[in-house]
């Protein structure tokens, strides 16, 4: 076991599956010489050369369907969009026709293909840097869609994508590329897709987490503890498809649940958790189910004031659970 | 069936002459199978149609240029005569039509002529016009990464050129010299929009200069220069020698589908004024001037295709529908998850 | 008061905002001669000229694009996706531009932007003719959303619509073009955008949907009054703003909840409907929030068989609210 | 500063001598600006900042083709030469450096410079590359709508180019023959991605054969050039000739923004090389030659504009940041929904 932050993992990770398996390639903007904006690429374009890192022309909709085509013919590819901001005009691609390639021609063609992209917020990145997309796939069937956040989840689930036979949208919270560090087992390992992580296991209340928001809930918990409340905390992992026992499980246990989320609030990912736990597991609530997310406001600002006031905190968290374990 | 001709004279090359009787076939088996949609559509059999009418020598010339059980062709869904040329099978077409659950295409999923053959080389592609076009351009580049010697053909319509994914295609293609041939079947309208309002400019081939390879013309009504044209564009593909755009000058004889009507936006003068334009009548002009085809061939042949098209048309009526549960298959590969 | 169909409603509130305001002007494929592909748009070009019905070219990230210029300019565009299935190409100019174009300039700008769109199954649309859009957008702030389901409603909204100075993604069940005929108030009037609608009141079970499903919901709610099951039904009528307090209202007073759409289930509307029900009202609910939806699957098929099994019916919808009434 | 020269030279049509010493004062204003948010983002007073080292005088002379106050420009981040030309502040641009609540254009939402500024004909953009090109020709729609005499000016990198909506929006304006001019400033790279990789033709304006207008180049660190060029555009489309591409061949002298590093994929000698491009002390002797400035104005208008970027700095700075609430202001015209 090395300790390695997130970007190492989803570095090592490229890097492990591009040597063992010569179908496997990454393509996107500035992911040759420069290594990619966040330097994950880096050396890549020296050791397997242009035909398996290619810098490609700046346009997304181009980026993710020649992957697709390359999917079909066999390929393994790993295709980058910059940052999400930028997946828009790659939406066509991803929702229409990746998602729907296996389904449409009835098995007669796959779609085994990685779309990784930094999204989130809490690095200054503006208006444009800075988006949680997460709700705006997690609808789509035919998609599957991972959110790691911790260096080991990191590594196991962008090699389960990649080996998956169907579309991964890979999302990796930009900010905890360089501030999350932690043990990663050496040699290799997978994570299955579709399963949550219990990151803290507690009894009074159950926080529904993912991406950043799984640290700051986590730490959250931590700080409730003295206080005699011992919140569980679930780090989904993968959002498509969603991992309905883990949390059902805890919510028969805790009988609340609290859902966390960075991205805004209405019509996000803790939408459908509550829904689920609300159709499946009413009888096991004793409180009103909360959500504690970004709000419905159209973006977050460059200002450093806006971010710290878009994104939960770890204290904003905390009183969410203080208040739903005593309700 | 004719034998070989008394005269000899000399073919196109790489094309015999049972070759270019088999094309001259395909055409009228398409024609009448598209004629069959359009009946059948009629008697509320089939709530749609679209008939490839007057595309049917540039598609026809376009799958014979291409090397068979190697090249790769992705279609659209004005390609009947391309599939067919291509060896999917009246039957086959004629599941599609009705949406039976054995539709070799989508199951029953997608409207008809949406083709997804990976035997016979064709790819599948959706209704959203141009996004399959980058997908021939990543076939082309997953060829080209293994060393396969091999071609892709993407086809389109000239309304098509005017999405942006278009644009993406042809650059990508053309910075990385793929092996591939950019096939555009220009009959003048995408629906009801006419070119002059799709583009400022009269010839779609122009643009490939903004992309460093080169665009040619052909005559997309006879399926000989189409022919001549594509696999020239084909073999240097297939040398290295990057893509070319082909635009092929063609017409729409019928309206865009069954759910159209030309009439609201084209005289009736204009329609039957493409009748001129027939692409069967000329090919067989073409083929009886060089004694490839005999004084009663033509009419045999429409015998037997039509013949084939009865077949397949009673058979494919009496398979099953998908059922209930096959709404659920091939969601993943591992089957439906929620 | 005249008996309209939605399609004749539509392009009766089109024309009528054509003719009382110059700035208003309409863009799309085939709007033209054509009439558009179901003919809303019939004579238009004839009345109002090629300058304010203009065919374009086939392309929708630049019919959106373009509009959104129009209208920084001044203009009042109607921009219209043939059919929502094609809406993918344009997410970009939707999402990622009009809806922040206020906000991102701190009201520089702004955006009096319709996009107009048919969707929905039941018309033998296949794959790719068929797709119900509203959760790909819904989770957006800056947008607005409409899902007319009558003649008046359709005619009232879309002046709103029209009127309104953010931009409004408009929907249009095509199933309901034809098929559903209503009275409509002669003259000018609108109906506000964020007002849900009681289609039906009852006191037992709240049912709340929108577009087709509504009639659906309606007639459901009907067949089971003899059987002594008093069903509420809501029209939702916008999704964004949703009409919370109306929806909160009637479940303070049937203490149950069914949801019904048919789009996706999975991180559909019904999705947040659910949550906020169950965050904001969940000590009047008795029994667990259902949801009737289409099922997970990438796309409603061609075949008829397809469309039924995907499609909620009225019996469905009828058989969930009964069980729910017993629960 | 110099008073009206001595020997009567002829000047550029449109331009007094007092308008070429203003466009030299822009440019160096504009370096002085850059300069200084470098140098801020080093001392960790701003967490990014980009430059348009090599690109001042493209922009400046863009500027000045324009009416102003009559025609709009659609401008790109790194068009801060073009926004200062004209008229933005030195203390409007420090305020959306330091993302101050009284950030003119955004409020310290965006990035630096995404200007918008309604009312000196600027449109606001966001940093999606070329999302804004379509803007550009909505509003050159919506003039000509309105029989207004007005042109919109959009300008975009070379990299924008390869986006699928760079080709819809020109193609759009192509048909219609709308009030429009591309200027595209081509620096050869988009952060790290050289031009080859990019596209594969040299000149961008090639392209614009493809859409029915011509594509002209120009030497984009030549500001009477750019100016003279882009003005007989923005004069044709006035008069109703349709749109031009100009492509103002420039290049980027600092890595692409403080957040990148152009070692990692250009030679420190390609870097050097560049200096001898630089557009300011080669507009300096062209004025100098003309007498259009004197011996020591040049000195001087350096120290006039690092007396203002000074003062403008520490204006801004000062300034108040944006408040909690202030996140829900302007989400829709009637307030914040949810
Ligand atoms: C993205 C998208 N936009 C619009 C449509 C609707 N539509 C279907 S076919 C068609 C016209 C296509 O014209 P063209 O590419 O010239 O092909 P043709 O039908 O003439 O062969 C249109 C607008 C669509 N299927 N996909
Ligand atoms: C849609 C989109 N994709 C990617 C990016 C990331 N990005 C920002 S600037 C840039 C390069 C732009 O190059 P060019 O258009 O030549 O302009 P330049 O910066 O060279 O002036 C890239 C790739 C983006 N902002 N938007
Ligand atoms: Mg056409
Ligand atoms: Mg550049």
């Amino acid at each position: 076991m090395a300790v390695k932050t997130v970007l190492e993992s989803v570095r090592d990770a490229l890097h492990a599956e591009m040597a063992r398996d010569a179908r496997v390639f990454i393509m996107g903007e500035d992911v040759g010489p420069r290594g990619n904006v966040f330097l994950i690429t880096k050396g890549f374009l020296d050791e397997f050369g242009p035909q398996r890192v290619i810098d490609t022309p700046l346009a997304e909709a181009s980026i993710v369907g020649i992957a697709i085509g390359a999917a079909m013919a066999g390929m393994r590819p790993v295709a980058e969009i910059q940052f999400a901001d930028f997946i828009y005009p790659a939406y066509n691609q991803i929702v229409g026709e990746a998602a729907k390639i296996r389904y449409r021609s009835a098995g007669g063609f796959s779609c085994p293909l990685v779309i990784r992209t930094p999204y989130g917020g809490g690095v200054r990145g503006a208006l444009s840097h800075s988006v949680s997309v997460e709700a705006l796939f997690y609808h789509v069937p035919g998609l599957k869609m991972c959110v790691p956040s911790t260096p080991a989840d990191a590594y196991g689930l962008l090699v389960s994508a990649i080996r998956d036979d169907d579309p991964v949208l890979f999302l990796e919270h930009k900010r905890t590329y360089r501030l999350i560090k932690g043990e990663v087992p050496d040699g290799d390992f997978t994570v299955p897709i579709g399963k949550a992580d219990v990151a803290r296991p507690g009894k009074d209340v159950t926080v529904v987490s993912y991406g950043l928001m799984r640290h700051y809930a986590v730490e959250a918990a931590e700080k409730l503890a003295p206080e005699g409340i011992d919140a569980e905390v679930i780090d989904l992992r993968t959002i498509r498809p969603l991992d309905r026992a883990t949390i059902l499980t805890s919510v028969a246990k805790t009988h609340r649940l609290l859902v966390v989320h960075e991205d805004q609030k209405f019509g996000g990912v803790g939408a459908e958790v509550a829904a689920v736990v609300a159709e499946e597991a009413f009888f096991d609530l004793d409180a009103p189910i909360r959500r504690v997310c970004g709000p419905d406001v159209p973006a977050m600002g460059y200002a450093k004031e806006y971010e710290e006031a878009f994104m939960p905190s770890p204290e904003r968290i905390a009183a969410a659970i203080r208040e739903l374990a005593h309700e | 069936m004719a034998s070989e001709p008394k005269v000899r004279v000399s073919l196109p090359e790489g094309l015999t002459a049972d070759a270019l009787r088999e094309m001259y076939y395909r055409m009228v088996l398409t024609r009448l199978c598209d004629e069959r949609a359009f009946a059948l559509n009629r008697q509320g059999k089939i709530p749609f149609a679209a008939s490839c009418k007057g595309h049917e020598a540039a598609q026809v010339g376009t799958a014979y240029a291409i090397r068979r059980g190697t090249d790769w062709v992705v279609p659209y869904y004005r390609d009947t005569a391309l599939a067919l040329a291509l060896g999917v099978t009246p039957r086959e077409q004629m599941l599609c039509l009705f949406a039976r659950k054995a539709d070799l295409f989508s199951a029953g999923r997608q409207f008809p002529n949406h083709y997804s053959v990976p035997d016979r080389h064709i790819a599948t592609i959706s209704s959203i016009i141009a996004a399959h076009i980058t997908h021939g351009v990543g076939m082309a580049l997953a060829f080209r990464m293994r060393r396969e010697p091999v071609v892709t053909v993407v086809c389109f319509g000239e309304g098509a050129t005017s999405e942006g994914e278009w644009h993406e295609a042809l650059n990508f293609a053309g910075i990385h010299k793929l092996p591939v041939v950019f096939v555009c079947e220009n009959n003048e309208f995408a629906i009801s929009v006419p070119q002059r309002l799709q583009m400022a400019i009269p010839n779609v081939a122009d643009r490939a200069a903004g992309y460093g390879f080169s665009g040619v013309i052909c005559d997309g009504t006879d399926p000989i220069t189409t022919y001549t044209i594509v696999r020239e564009a084909v073999e240097r593909a297939r040398a290295g020698g990057g893509p070319t755009l082909v635009e092929a000058k063609c017409y729409r004889a019928m309206s865009h589908t069954t759910d159209d009507n030309q009439l609201t936006y084209r005289t009736p003068e204009e329609i039957e004024a493409l009748a001129a334009r027939d692409p069967i009548p000329r090919f067989e002009r073409w083929l009886r001037e060089r004694g490839l085809l005999g004084q009663d061939d033509a009419a045999e042949l429409r015998r037997k295709a039509q013949a084939e098209v009865d077949e397949a048309t009673d058979w494919a009526e009496a398979q099953p529908p998908p059922a209930e549960e096959d709404l659920y298959t091939h969601v993943y590969a591992s089957g439906p998850l929620s």
